[in-house]
């Protein structure tokens, strides 16, 4: 699927990357002395992070043309597993600490796909929905509906991966950890989107799940990674958590799903499932970063950027679908 | 060894509602070209299923090279030796071609797909097909029907299977098509493997089949060599009954013009068509896959928008923007895709009977029970509709009921000029018959019939004039009683060739 | 009750930690102020305080806050940009401790570092301005049972679990009944809205019918719902004490519905007064670790006065 | 679609009426003393009402196989319009504010239609959840983000609709007006889906939209009235809300959404369309309102009630699923 695949791939990348292009000259033009800083820059990589590790699971839900509601939740949960180990049990070893929270997301999301596949729901959205609202309340009950702060109780190596920088200078406030972290997760996703049997099988799975069970796909086990795989995801985005909040609070977490999923259709999934790029659905994770940080720096009042953000999510849709039309008729005149 | 490759024994199998299959046995021997053949509904696919592992089955057993086997699953059914091409198309059209040829497998190199690779099989497995044009790094929707099926029979062929089934593979395909396919299926024949092959045109089974198996109602018929049968006798034990005439042909009385097209144009794929069609008579229109019958038509209908043209309804020119328009002034419509345009397909064979005329079956803006009742027992009847009731799911009925369903559909609009788009694709011989009486009734009652048909035999049975189409032109206009009125002359007009 | 606290601070020059602005003229002062959210009434309150700081002072105050109080990571974020963005001092009114102190962390020891109306006990802060969310709340309480005497009943309706302020203000209302003898029968969430409060309130109704003396609310939405649950259910005689000090609960105190309080923090004054003590510290003053600011109990006779002052302040 | 159907739709009834009754029952006997009292009841049906109102919208959006994220926000945009008239304008009259009300709120829900369709977009997932954040935003900016109490402006009849009871003795609470008002509407609702022709164009266009279309169903335009009529129905809502919350809240109304959603899937709706009866969705809605205020009665806390509502949804649809497969089971065991 190379050559004119890729490059329509590059098309629907360029669509959303020019929205965002367009996006960051406004606000460059907006607020010279603000916006452009370096060290602004960087924060909004540190501010993308989390929604692109929670997306980059979420895509896959939706490439099988399914959704997955919870991730908000059980990233909230993975954090609020690791506080209470941090701090009712004194636990403070870096590698247990992660494991347990993915651990624990992990299995939700497996939960989750075994509800999906085992009592073949028609669609996660329910299932996924109930899910979100275990989750939260186990993550209230756990941390006994308090906050947690991790700030010196020993962590701080576990805080470095959601906190730390790298190469920071006197200068230069160092390109975010998280973030580079968010690089090399989308890196391998992209592999394993493209090349890998597993990946490709869930697009099958989502384009035409007739076709893939009649193919021998075992679409229900492929499903049930897909879960288990965005709760991982979910989990991981916990981790980041930990160091980027210094704190588990069962509350935090209640525009995560939405914003995730807002990311991956800005960057060309569909509900309809068979289609999205992981690529696409970073530089949606970034669109959306952008929108509220300049929102922010210009002092925007909340209910302006409710406004804002809800018409940038139609305008975004709304340009991939002209673009996807203008396209058809290209290849219909084209066809002559 | 076994003398067969694969054999089915004593099978039954339940649906709710039904019993698709009857104590069904059938066996295929090594490198033979099997046919199988019933009417709609009978069981045909169910049976395919039940051997690829879909389905499975209440009660029987399957033996693969005399072992017997179970399949759980499509998989331990591939692993056996056994592929399939389904009745229905099973693309992913958001994956390429090569996506698509090695679904639910993968060829590798260090863990990763190799690509390459599999562009390189695709490709050949196409260029054996006859299809080297088809480019195996396109996505697949943005291919045509008929190449979407060469894709799903490349998937099939290059598996190198033992038996390959293959469920009315020609249903959607051009004459040229179906050749080209015949021979590949003859080379594979030639190279010991074994093929079952449905189709509902008898011509194709005659040419092509060593065996044929007629089954009713789940049931196991007959099978005998195909030489020891005549088309007669294949009927006969299909239906239950011999059918004296094919192509029933009745005489409408020719009235005056009451759709004519002028110069319609759409970029791209249509160019100048101009055409008339008469109140009591039937216009056949002919042409090659992709010549653009089609398209004229939901231009006509207002599926598509037209760039320019004009179109006149009994002599009076009209605007149609959508197909509302349309059945306002009359026109019905039968799409040649039933299940993407014909049907709501999760909803009961009731609703989809009065889907295009819930005004006349409402007294305002309540809809009229006890008139849908008695419109859709009447059709079930006159249509021969093999359904448990009316309640049930059209997603349920076999693909020929299905298709009566849609004709239903239109029957109960009273429209004037009905226009059938291929609407013997996949139906069987009786049901075929039955669709030919309701375009007779149509016309003896005066009204105007238009026929969108890629099986010449129909078109010269049941036309009385004729429109050939290619490459969205029309190339010909032949009437019923004149001397071009043959399929050599049709067939040329189709292929570009000038007719005096 | 609502002494005035402290609002000028001494001017002692001793130079407190800071190098942001050392001799920075007013005119260029930025300051930065993240609240808990803006859409909310209370919050706006503070947010006009804080502009208006800035008018008098002369200095650039920018005040920006998530769209809801849960949005934590949102607030972390705004924090971040707002001390990328490069301000002379920032006030914070913080959603969560731990994510608070640290995304704040990377300020401290550079600029003034304030949080206003939530203490949160960050390591290092130049100052607190407001009261504590626990005394506010007593207070409150020990008006309400002023009014019902000894041996009354009370129910809680606190807002979420989770959340910082609900739990402080719920301890506060719970300290207040033990000290006045006044039996706690039941404490549940209102889920921070109206229509949430109305149904616990038609419930704890249910759950202890003729029982009830006082209800003692989150805030004066959650007032507002207990409010009409009462009404509709028939019930005419009852202590609601709300919090916040919103305009519209004041109007129905004064019309001597079953609202009879809300515990008011006076918003606009800790806005400005947090404005002020961070010029100050900005300036190299010194300023007070813990600013008061008042705390009024409004009630049915200090709330016309209350209205007065807070359309005053709006302008 | 009647007859057998019409057993059908009973048993499909009955599943979820069954889920209710055993919690009714459970509640019954956990708290003998609280629950079944004929006031608690009355609350019930308060506490539903505004749930059901905005579901029944809801349930057509899911019919045609879309859904409707901005309802919530689309109610809580209405009762503002009403609060901000009433406070800046004086506006007394309850015709008026009601019509004033239920415009902008059916405008909105046009709006929703025009992007689904003029647009062609994929789904209406993306569309409404931008509207969700566009309304609330909205809602925010008319009313300065400050809460407007209604109690003394002189709507009392007005306020009546959403707070007021009829038959009201000494002993008994009074059956509440909204709720009678749920019943009529949904008297309506069941008379529109099953009887009407358009009520059946619904369930067409849900099903196979492209074969409504070719059939001379104007599926654009059902589906513009179907977000319409989603957009009229929260606004109905709304209006309730003046008499029930006596306040307008730019704010409240977060989880209007979901809960309507849980109610239509619980009462036998699908994410993929076609499916769905109006009695089912009250029933549904119904039993999100005893699981609440049964939870209440109990004194339980929050984590404990989003975990038991997340559990009771998730256990909702699999009842049903099984409910489905042996009803497949029987009619293939009878097949001869
Ligand atoms: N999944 C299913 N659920 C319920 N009934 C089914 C199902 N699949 C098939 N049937 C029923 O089983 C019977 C046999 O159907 P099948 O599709 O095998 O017929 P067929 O011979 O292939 O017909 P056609 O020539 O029209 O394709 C029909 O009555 C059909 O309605
Ligand atoms: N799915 C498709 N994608 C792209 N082009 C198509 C597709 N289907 C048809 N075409 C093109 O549209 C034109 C007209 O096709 P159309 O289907 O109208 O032909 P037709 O004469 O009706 O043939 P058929 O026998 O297949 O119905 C042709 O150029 C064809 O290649
Ligand atoms: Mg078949
Ligand atoms: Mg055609």
């Amino acid at each position: 699927m190379k050559k004119k695949n890729s490059g329509k791939e590059l098309l629907q990348k360029l669509g959303t990357l020019m929205a965002l292009a367009l996006l960051v000259l406004i606000f460059c033009v907006m607020m010279p002395d603000k916006f452009p800083r370096i060290s602004n820059i960087m924060n909004i990589f540190k501010q993308a992070s989390i929604n692109c590790l929670i997306a980059s699971g979420m895509l896959c839900a939706l490439i099988t043309a399914g959704i997955d509601l919870s991730v908000g939740s059980n990233c909230v949960l993975c954090t609020c597993t690791i506080g209470v180990l941090v701090q009712n049990f004194g636990i403070t070893s870096m590698p247990l600490l992660i494991i347990a929270g993915l651990a624990v997301s992990t299995f939700a999301g497996f939960v989750n796909g075994i509800l999906l596949t085992r009592l073949d729901l028609p669609h996660p959205f329910v299932s996924t929905l109930g899910m979100k609202n275990v989750l939260w309340g186990l993550a209230l009950v756990i941390t006994g509906s308090k906050s947690i702060a991790f700030t010196n109780t020993g962590v701080d190596n576990l805080m470095w991966i959601g906190g730390g920088s790298l190469f920071k200078t006197e200068t230069f406030p160092g390109i975010p950890f998280s973030f580079i972290l968010v690089l090399i997760v989308f890196g391998i996703f992209h592999v394993f989107l493209t090349r890998s049997a597993l990946g490709r099988q869930i697009y099958c799975v989502g384009g035409n799940p007739e076709a893939a069970r009649l193919s021998g796909i075992p679409s229900k086990n492929v499903l049930t990674f897909v879960y288990s795989l965005s709760g991982f995801m979910a989990g991981m985005a916990g981790v980041v958590s930990v160091g980027r909040l210094a704190s588990a609070n069962g509350n935090a977490g209640s525009t995560y799903d939405t914003d995730a999923i807002a990311a991956c259709i800005i960057g060309g999934a569909s509900f309809t499932g068979g289609k999205g790029t992981i690529w696409g659905t970073l530089i949606g994770a970034l669109l959306m970063a952008v929108i509220r940080n300049g929102l922010n720096l210009m002092g925007a009042s909340n209910d302006i950027q409710y406004i804002v953000i809800g018409a940038v999510i139609i305008l975004a849709v709304t340009i991939d679908v002209f673009r996807n039309k203008a396209e058809a008729r290209a290849r219909k005149m084209a066809a002559q | 060894m076994s003398e067969y490759v694969v054999e089915l024994k004593n099978i039954t199998k339940r649906f709710p509602g039904v019993v698709a299959l009857k104590n069904m046995s059938i066996g295929i021997r090594p490198g033979e070209i099997h046919g199988l053949i019933g009417e709609n509904g009978a069981g045909k696919s169910t049976l395919i299923k039940v051997l690829t592992g879909v389905h499975t089955p209440e009660e029987g057993e399957i033996y693969v090279d005399g072992q017997k086997v179970v399949f759980h699953n499509p998989v331990q059914s591939r692993e056996a030796g056994i592929a399939c091409v389904y009745q229905e198309l099973n693309i992913v059209k958001q994956l390429s071609v090569t996506d698509n040829v090695f679904m639910g497998r993968a060829v590798k190199k260090n863990g990763l797909l190799d690509y390459p690779r599999m562009y390189e099989e695709a490709k050949q497995a196409l260029t054996t097909l006859g299809h080297p044009e088809i480019d195996v790094k396109m996505e697949c929707g943005k291919l045509g029907t008929g190449q979407q099926q060469m894709v799903e029979i490349a998937k099939a062929v290059s598996l190198d299977a033992k038996l390959i089934i293959m469920d009315e593979p020609t249903s959607s395909l051009g004459k040229e098509e179906i050749n080209q396919l015949m021979e590949t299926v003859r080379g594979l024949k030639a190279k010991g493997v074994a093929i079952l092959f449905v189709s509902h045109k008898l011509e194709e089974l005659f040419e092509l089949c060593d065996r044929v198996t007629v089954m009713r109602d789940g049931e196991h018929i007959v099978t005998q060599d195909i030489g020891d049968m005549t088309e007669d006798s294949l009927i006969n034990a299909m239906v239950g009954r011999t059918l004296d005439n094919l192509y029933p042909k009745e005489f409408g009385v020719k009235g005056d013009v009451w759709l004519e097209a002028r110069n319609l144009n759409e970029a791209g794929v249509l160019h100048d068509v101009s055409f008339k069609a008469y109140g009591g008579q039937i216009t056949g229109f002919a042409g090659l896959v992709g010549a653009g019958r089609t398209e004229t038509m939901r231009a006509i209908f207002g599926a598509d928008r037209l760039d320019s043209g004009e179109i006149y309804v009994k002599g009076e020119k009209v605007h149609i923007r959508t197909p509302k328009d349309a059945i306002k002034k009359k026109i019905a419509f039968l799409t040649e895709d039933r299940k993407g345009q014909g049907l709501v397909l999760s909803l009961d064979v009731r609703t989809n009977l009065i889907l295009a005329n819930m005004k006349g079956f409402s007294n305002g803006p309540f809809l009229n029970k006890g008139k849908i009742e008695k419109s859709g027992q009447d059709n079930v009847e006159s249509l021969r509709i093999k359904t448990p009731s009316l309640d049930e799911v059209t997603a349920q009925l076999s693909g020929g009921n299905q298709q009566k369903v849609v004709i239903g559909k239109w029957v109960n609009t009273d429209a004037d000029i009905f226009i059938f788009d291929e609407p013997t694709r996949g139906i069987d011989v009786g049901a075929k018959i039955e669709v030919y009486h309701v375009m007779n009734d149509l016309v003896k009652a005066g009204k105007c019939v238009i026929m969108v048909s890629s099986e010449l035999p129909e078109i010269l049975a049941m036309s009385d004039h004729v429109v050939v189409m290619r490459g969205g032109r029309v190339m010909a206009n032949i009437d019923r009683d004149t001397p071009h009125f043959n399929s050599e002359d049709i067939m040329k007009a189709a292929w570009g060739g000038e007719l005096d | 009750g609502g002494d005035t606290a402290n609002e000028d601070t001494s001017t002692d020059d001793t130079a407190t930690e800071e190098n942001g602005g050392d001799t920075a003229t007013a005119s260029d002062v930025e300051i930065a102020v993240v609240l808990k959210t803006l859409a909310s009434e209370y919050w706006g309150y503070v947010k006009a305080g804080c502009d208006a700081a800035a008018a008098d002072l002369g200095v650039t105050v920018n005040v920006v806050g998530p769209g809801a109080e849960s949005e934590i990571e949102q607030q972390v974020s705004m924090i971040e940009q707002q001390i990328g963005a490069g301000c002379d001092a920032i006030i914070v009114a913080p959603n969560d401790a731990g994510a608070a102190s640290g995304a704040l962390a990377s300020a401290i020891g550079s600029i003034p570092v304030l949080s206003v109306d939530t203490n949160v006990g960050i390591e290092g802060q130049t100052s607190f301005v407001g009261t504590s969310n626990v005394d506010a709340a007593k207070e409150g309480g020990l008006w309400a049972a002023e009014q019902a005497g000894e041996g009354a009943n009370a129910v809680i309706i606190y807002g979420q679990e989770g959340d910082n302020t609900s739990n402080m203000r719920r301890e506060g209302y719970q300290a207040a009944c033990d000290e006045a003898g006044v039996t706690v029968l039941d404490a549940l969430s209102g889920q921070n809205t109206t229509d949430g409060a109305t149904k616990t309130m038609e419930d704890l109704l249910n759950a202890y019918p003729d029982q009830i003396d006082i209800v003692l609310c989150h805030n004066d939405d959650t007032a507002i719902g207990a409010m009409n649950a009462c009404k509709s259910a028939g019930v005419d005689d009852m202590i609601i004490v709300g919090f916040d000090g919103n305009a519209s609960a004041v109007d129905l105190i004064l019309a001597g519905e079953m609202v009879k309080a809300t515990v008011a923090q006076q918003p606009y004054e800790m806005g400005y007064q947090a404005v002020e003590a961070a010029l100050k510290a900005i300036k190299g003053e010194t300023v007070e670790e813990v600013i008061n600011a008042p705390v009024t109990v409004v009630t049915a006779e200090n709330g016309q006065e209350y209205l007065d002052s807070l359309a005053a302040m709006q302008g």
